[in-house]
């Protein structure tokens, strides 16, 4: 099944930041079980004012300001959400889920299963990844590799105005836990984004960019990075297809793997870690899936195995950038 | 405040008396079998047995409507069929049969009973209290009356989740009970060497009422139960309901040598002079609610509903393999 | 129970008095400067000032000896500069400049001066207060007569982690203060919507004596603090100390517009009356410590050392590219 | 750099459990910075007995039994060890760690980073990991990938009593946070541990057999499973090399990769879940470096992709054995 694209779209642009509440507000008018749960979302509309209107048209009942309690907020969430409501959990900062992760991995991961299907936790979590903001090492990171390890979880990861505002609507009509990992700097950037209802559907990656010498498989943040590259890339004389996986679980393989074996070569990127972390799942999969197709090993590009630095001198290194993209791409392409 | 503009419960009736007894009695028989079951190796995993502290979960669950919540702990099967679960669909969760509640995906500490409320045992130890919260947070948000309760050990004090959700009810006005069973160990350790200062204040502090009673007299347990859950539906919010009992058997079932961590003397003082079960049977007599034929014309039915069972459970088939990835996903 | 066996702190004497107000005045311009800087787009990242909580830290650090301990926040540049650290190499790390104190790897929200106790600045909310309580538990156990002063903001008392750490600290009798600077708002949130109860409460359940106090009055900080700190070093255990403060900015420099969340009259009142180190100029006039001239005398200098520091912090370079992937691991 | 294994060493046996026991005395004995804190850890000696003794040689000050409160045991420990002291941080199951992630990887893995190298984080986090006790979803689970994942932190995973000595050693005497994880079935396993001192250093694979057909790499409870697995292969006439990475962080991608190259075939076995776990890592490093060695894709065998069930005939079905990991290495052997 082909998922809809910016290509068959209306031309309105709007930013993703605007996109995203857009889909909320489009998403809690259909269904009064839709609640918003987190620190300042109310009149504040969080620090990224992403929110911002929403308390206005659904009231403080709906848009609900928490203590600072991420393990509650997101425990509450559970608890509601396995007795007929459909909670957003609205966790700031992406590094911040390290104080979620019980209440998401044993138990909203798991519920569904050990009930024996009798019980389900129709969750959405919200919160932020990537780095080069300045923030330093413990509001930089961006940790969906961890989500993206459990059994019981979805991971969606919005690259664009139009997915972003799709893909949180199917993320809220799931019926099952769903981690929703925004990137902090693409909230101003601008994208069509059309008038009226459609939804983007999950384990459908995007073809952001077709092209036949080589694959770029890239994620959230990375996509756009990996679209700039594509550009120098063309410049070579290299025409790179660019893929964004907008879901690591569930994860459409078939395509990452067919245009894998069209071009024969393929690159991972990603702005989590790289030990362990997302690119080695994909590379690994398309390495064993068009393993008879490949002229080069399959390269990941993640973030530097480091905390985030402060200094900016320090910090733009850690994270790729379209010329260290187009860079492994021409070695993969031996040019 | 605990008490403000909550009418006293109307006293408890013949047919209350004795389905006390009943249930009270189910349990502890319950759990006798599971011992043997565990014991003759019929039973995989852990088992954590209730025995010692049925008053606490009849006590309140008699005064619990069916749609009202419960969340349940590791030692979980008291509060599963104080909530009304069967006998026979318990034994074969434990057991690993399809037909358990869990289709024997959950087991012992992972028991749930949705249609009756029970959103389920849970082996993190306060792991349930934000889904206790939630579920109170959910019928406020829903407009309906129901209330929630937290069933939680005295070692779940040491989690700080706790303290966060307490805060989030007491500021919402949530109908939710933090029922804290004080069995007085945490696993092999005294809960005086884990719990500093005093149980209540945790919950007063943040403007929640407290209750402190013996969790072994039922009747007391009901009607403070009661108490707080008709004040959680009236809206007045949550509160803190602390039961000092007792387990009479190990951590679980494989805590044999105890000796190291309490004393054999404790131990006895507490069978032979507050067990919950004998304490009531005696009440009954008492109050010629039942006499001795009465008592044991309900303990041979019980039998023979946990024979029953058992049965039922040790023929019941295990799930297909093809069972082992299907639920993980709705 | 707070003050058993505490002989009152002796009178501040004269060069105390000119030290609080040298320290409070220095943070006060150090964190305009601060502003400057940020607004000027001279330095990255994020700037949370502390303008108007200055005689919380001062009042505190001064009670400590150099090798007692801190745990600082978000907003830490007044707990830093209060245990003693230095004005350029602290602009140097908010400037990201290798010659800051963490080699500009750790920027505002991070900076850390073991030298003089400062475990570092933590952008967790609530994030320190186990590293607090370890550096206690840690004395005691070096036999040490170390003491640590765990500060964080209100907002902190959200988060578990805080009462599970408490808890220890009372069991342990740890030499540990928690130190909690109300300043009434988390972030763009008025406390009272996110607190339930009672603060102090929180800690006196756990057995932890509490004091409360205007935060703003830097005399009566500096003798409870005295008073505290003399009870953990002398063994007697851990105590939870409760300012009354406010920060006269928003809650990060960017933070402009706030009439949405709290009143412009709210602040007004607080910068006009209650402005502690304008509270100390006036109580230093009013004692004889120090007239008009050697006040402006004390401004003249801190000025100076201020704008060293930026000149320093501004021509100091950039760490080295390949500092990148040093000091992972150790 | 060649560590030493259990050929060199001499025969006195005991089992898993007392070799963590005996490495803790000794370096309680050799340093009195080194304590532990834990959940019943004194008297109790925790539920599995691991450290029955040790309360009675060092007392409660250095064995000290915790509240319930696996952040605060961690995070009290951070503060413990940036300030002289050396803790070692007992969680019970592996499961709970998920209490623990913020004090972990917030704080003791960033520290010494973000303090420019001033302060250090000298801390061991015991923990356990492994299936089929029939102790369901929440007690059952292998979730050493995220740790893996984070820069500052090491994983070590010991699969013999030989290695759990001299790998906890070293933990103990690292000046970094080390997260050791203890197979629970492992426990009672017996094994040649010489009396004498040792340590094995972090980051060098163990040749468990060496072979010349195909490569298996395996981690804690299923280097055993592999050896079983090459047992069987050896009956069809398939040489099999099974290699323990023994560390996960640091991870020695040499060993694991001129093993590949000689073999041409490459199995990756590891009990955590198989999506975007420690196999994705270690497959993609083999199917990089040996590239142009391989004569077929790299194999990954991880715990299947769902709750770890309760029930006996389904859990047995969730976990590599060394039938199934014999059969894989057929199939790539083509026989
Ligand atoms: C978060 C967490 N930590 C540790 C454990 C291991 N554990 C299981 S039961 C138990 C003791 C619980 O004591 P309490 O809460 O009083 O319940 P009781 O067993 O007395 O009913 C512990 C430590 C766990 N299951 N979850
Ligand atoms: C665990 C966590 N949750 C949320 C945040 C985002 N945040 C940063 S500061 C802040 C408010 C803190 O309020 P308080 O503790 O009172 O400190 P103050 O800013 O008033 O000094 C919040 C929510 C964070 N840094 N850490
Ligand atoms: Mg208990
Ligand atoms: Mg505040």
């Amino acid at each position: 099944m082909k998922a809809p694209t910016q290509q068959n779209t209306a031309v309105r642009e709007i930013t993703f930041g605007q996109a995203i509440n857009e889909a909320l507000a489009e998403e809690m008018r259909r269904d009064p079980r839709v609640f918003i749960l987190g620190e300042d979302v109310a009149e504040a509309g969080t620090p990224f004012k992403v929110l911002s209107g929403l308390v206005k048209e659904f009231g403080k009942e709906r848009v609900i300001d928490s203590p600072i309690s991420e393990a509650a907020i997101t425990g509450v969430c559970v608890g509601a959400a396995m007795t007929g409501m459909r909670p957003v959990v609205d966790i700031m900062f992406g590094d911040f889920i390290t104080l979620t992760m019980d209440q998401m991995v044993n138990q909203a991961a798991k519920i569904r299963y050990m009930s024996g299907g009798k019980l389900k936790v129709p969750l959405v979590m919200r919160t932020t990844l990537g780095a080069t903001r300045r923030s330093a090492a413990q509001h930089s990171q961006s940790l969906h590799a961890w989500f993206s390890h459990i059994p019981g979880l979805k991971v969606a990861l919005p690259s664009t105005p139009y997915d972003a505002k799709g893909l949180l609507k199917t993320a809220i009509r799931d019926d099952n836990p769903v981690v929703f990992f925004e990137d902090k700097l693409m909230y101003q950037l601008k994208g069509p984004v059309p008038e009226g209802e459609y939804t983007i559907p999950f384990g459908v990656a995007d073809v952001k960019r077709s092209g036949k010498d080589i694959t770029i498989i890239a994620t959230s943040s990375m996509v756009q990075v990996s679209l700039s590259a594509a550009e120098i890339l063309e410049n070579s004389g290299i025409s790179a297809e660019v893929i964004d996986v907008r879901t690591t679980a569930p994860l459409d393989k078939e395509t990452l793997i067919e245009s894998a074996k069209k071009t024969s070569r393929a690159i991972v990127v990603d702005e989590g870690y790289e030990r362990y972390g997302v690119t080695a799942e994909i590379a690994s999969v398309i390495a064993d899936g068009a393993f008879y197709y490949l002229d080069a090993p399959v390269k990941r590009m993640g973030a530097m195995d480091v905390p985030v630095p402060f200094s900016p001198v320090l910090e733009d290194q850690t994270v790729p950038t379209p010329d260290s993209v187009a860079e492994m791409a021409k070695k993969l392409c031996g040019k | 405040m605990a008490k403000k503009n909550i009418k006293g419960p109307p006293n408890i009736g013949r047919d209350e008396w004795l389905r006390f007894y009943r249930q009270m009695l189910k349990i502890r028989l319950f759990e006798e079998q599971v011992n043997d079951l565990y014991r003759s190796a019929k039973m995989p995993g852990l088992a954590h047995l209730y025995i010692g502290q049925e008053a606490v979960a009849v006590g309140v669950c008699e005064a619990l409507r069916a749609d009202d919540y419960i969340t349940s702990t590791h030692r979980g099967h008291g509060h599963c069929l104080a909530k009304g679960a069967a006998v026979n669909k318990m034994f074969a969760e434990l057991l690993g049969k399809v037909d358990g509640y869990c289709r024997g995906k959950g087991g012992s500490m992972h028991i749930a009973d949705q249609e009756r409320g029970n959103l389920g045992a849970n082996a993190i130890v306060g792991g349930s209290t934000g889904i206790a919260t939630g579920a109170a947070m959910s019928a406020r948000l829903r407009g309906s009356d129901q209330v929630a309760v937290c069933f939680f050990g005295e070692g779940a004090l040491g989690q700080g989740l706790l303290y966060e959700c307490m805060n989030m009810a007491a500021l919402w006005k949530l109908p939710v009970i933090y029922l804290c069973e004080n069995n007085c160990y945490n696993e092999y350790t005294h809960y005086s060497e884990t719990t500093a200062g005093e149980i209540e204040a945790r919950a007063k502090a943040f403007g929640i009422p407290t209750e402190s009673i013996d969790g072994q007299d039922v009747e007391l347990v009901h009607k403070t139960a009661r108490r707080l859950v008709e004040r959680a539906r009236q809206g007045d919010g949550p509160s803190f309901f602390l039961c000092h009992t007792y387990r009479f058997h190990g951590h679980h079932v494989g805590d044999i040598d105890r000796a190291y961590y309490r004393a054999k003397k404790e131990e006895e003082e507490w069978k032979s002079r507050r067990d919950p079960v004998a304490l009531l049977a005696a009440k009954l007599k008492k109050l010629k609610v039942a006499d001795e034929k009465a008592v044991s014309q309900i303990e041979k039915e019980i039998r023979g509903e946990i024979e029953a069972g058992v049965e039922f459970a040790l023929n019941a088939p295990y799930p297909n393999a093809d069972e082992v990835d299907q639920h993980v996903y709705a």
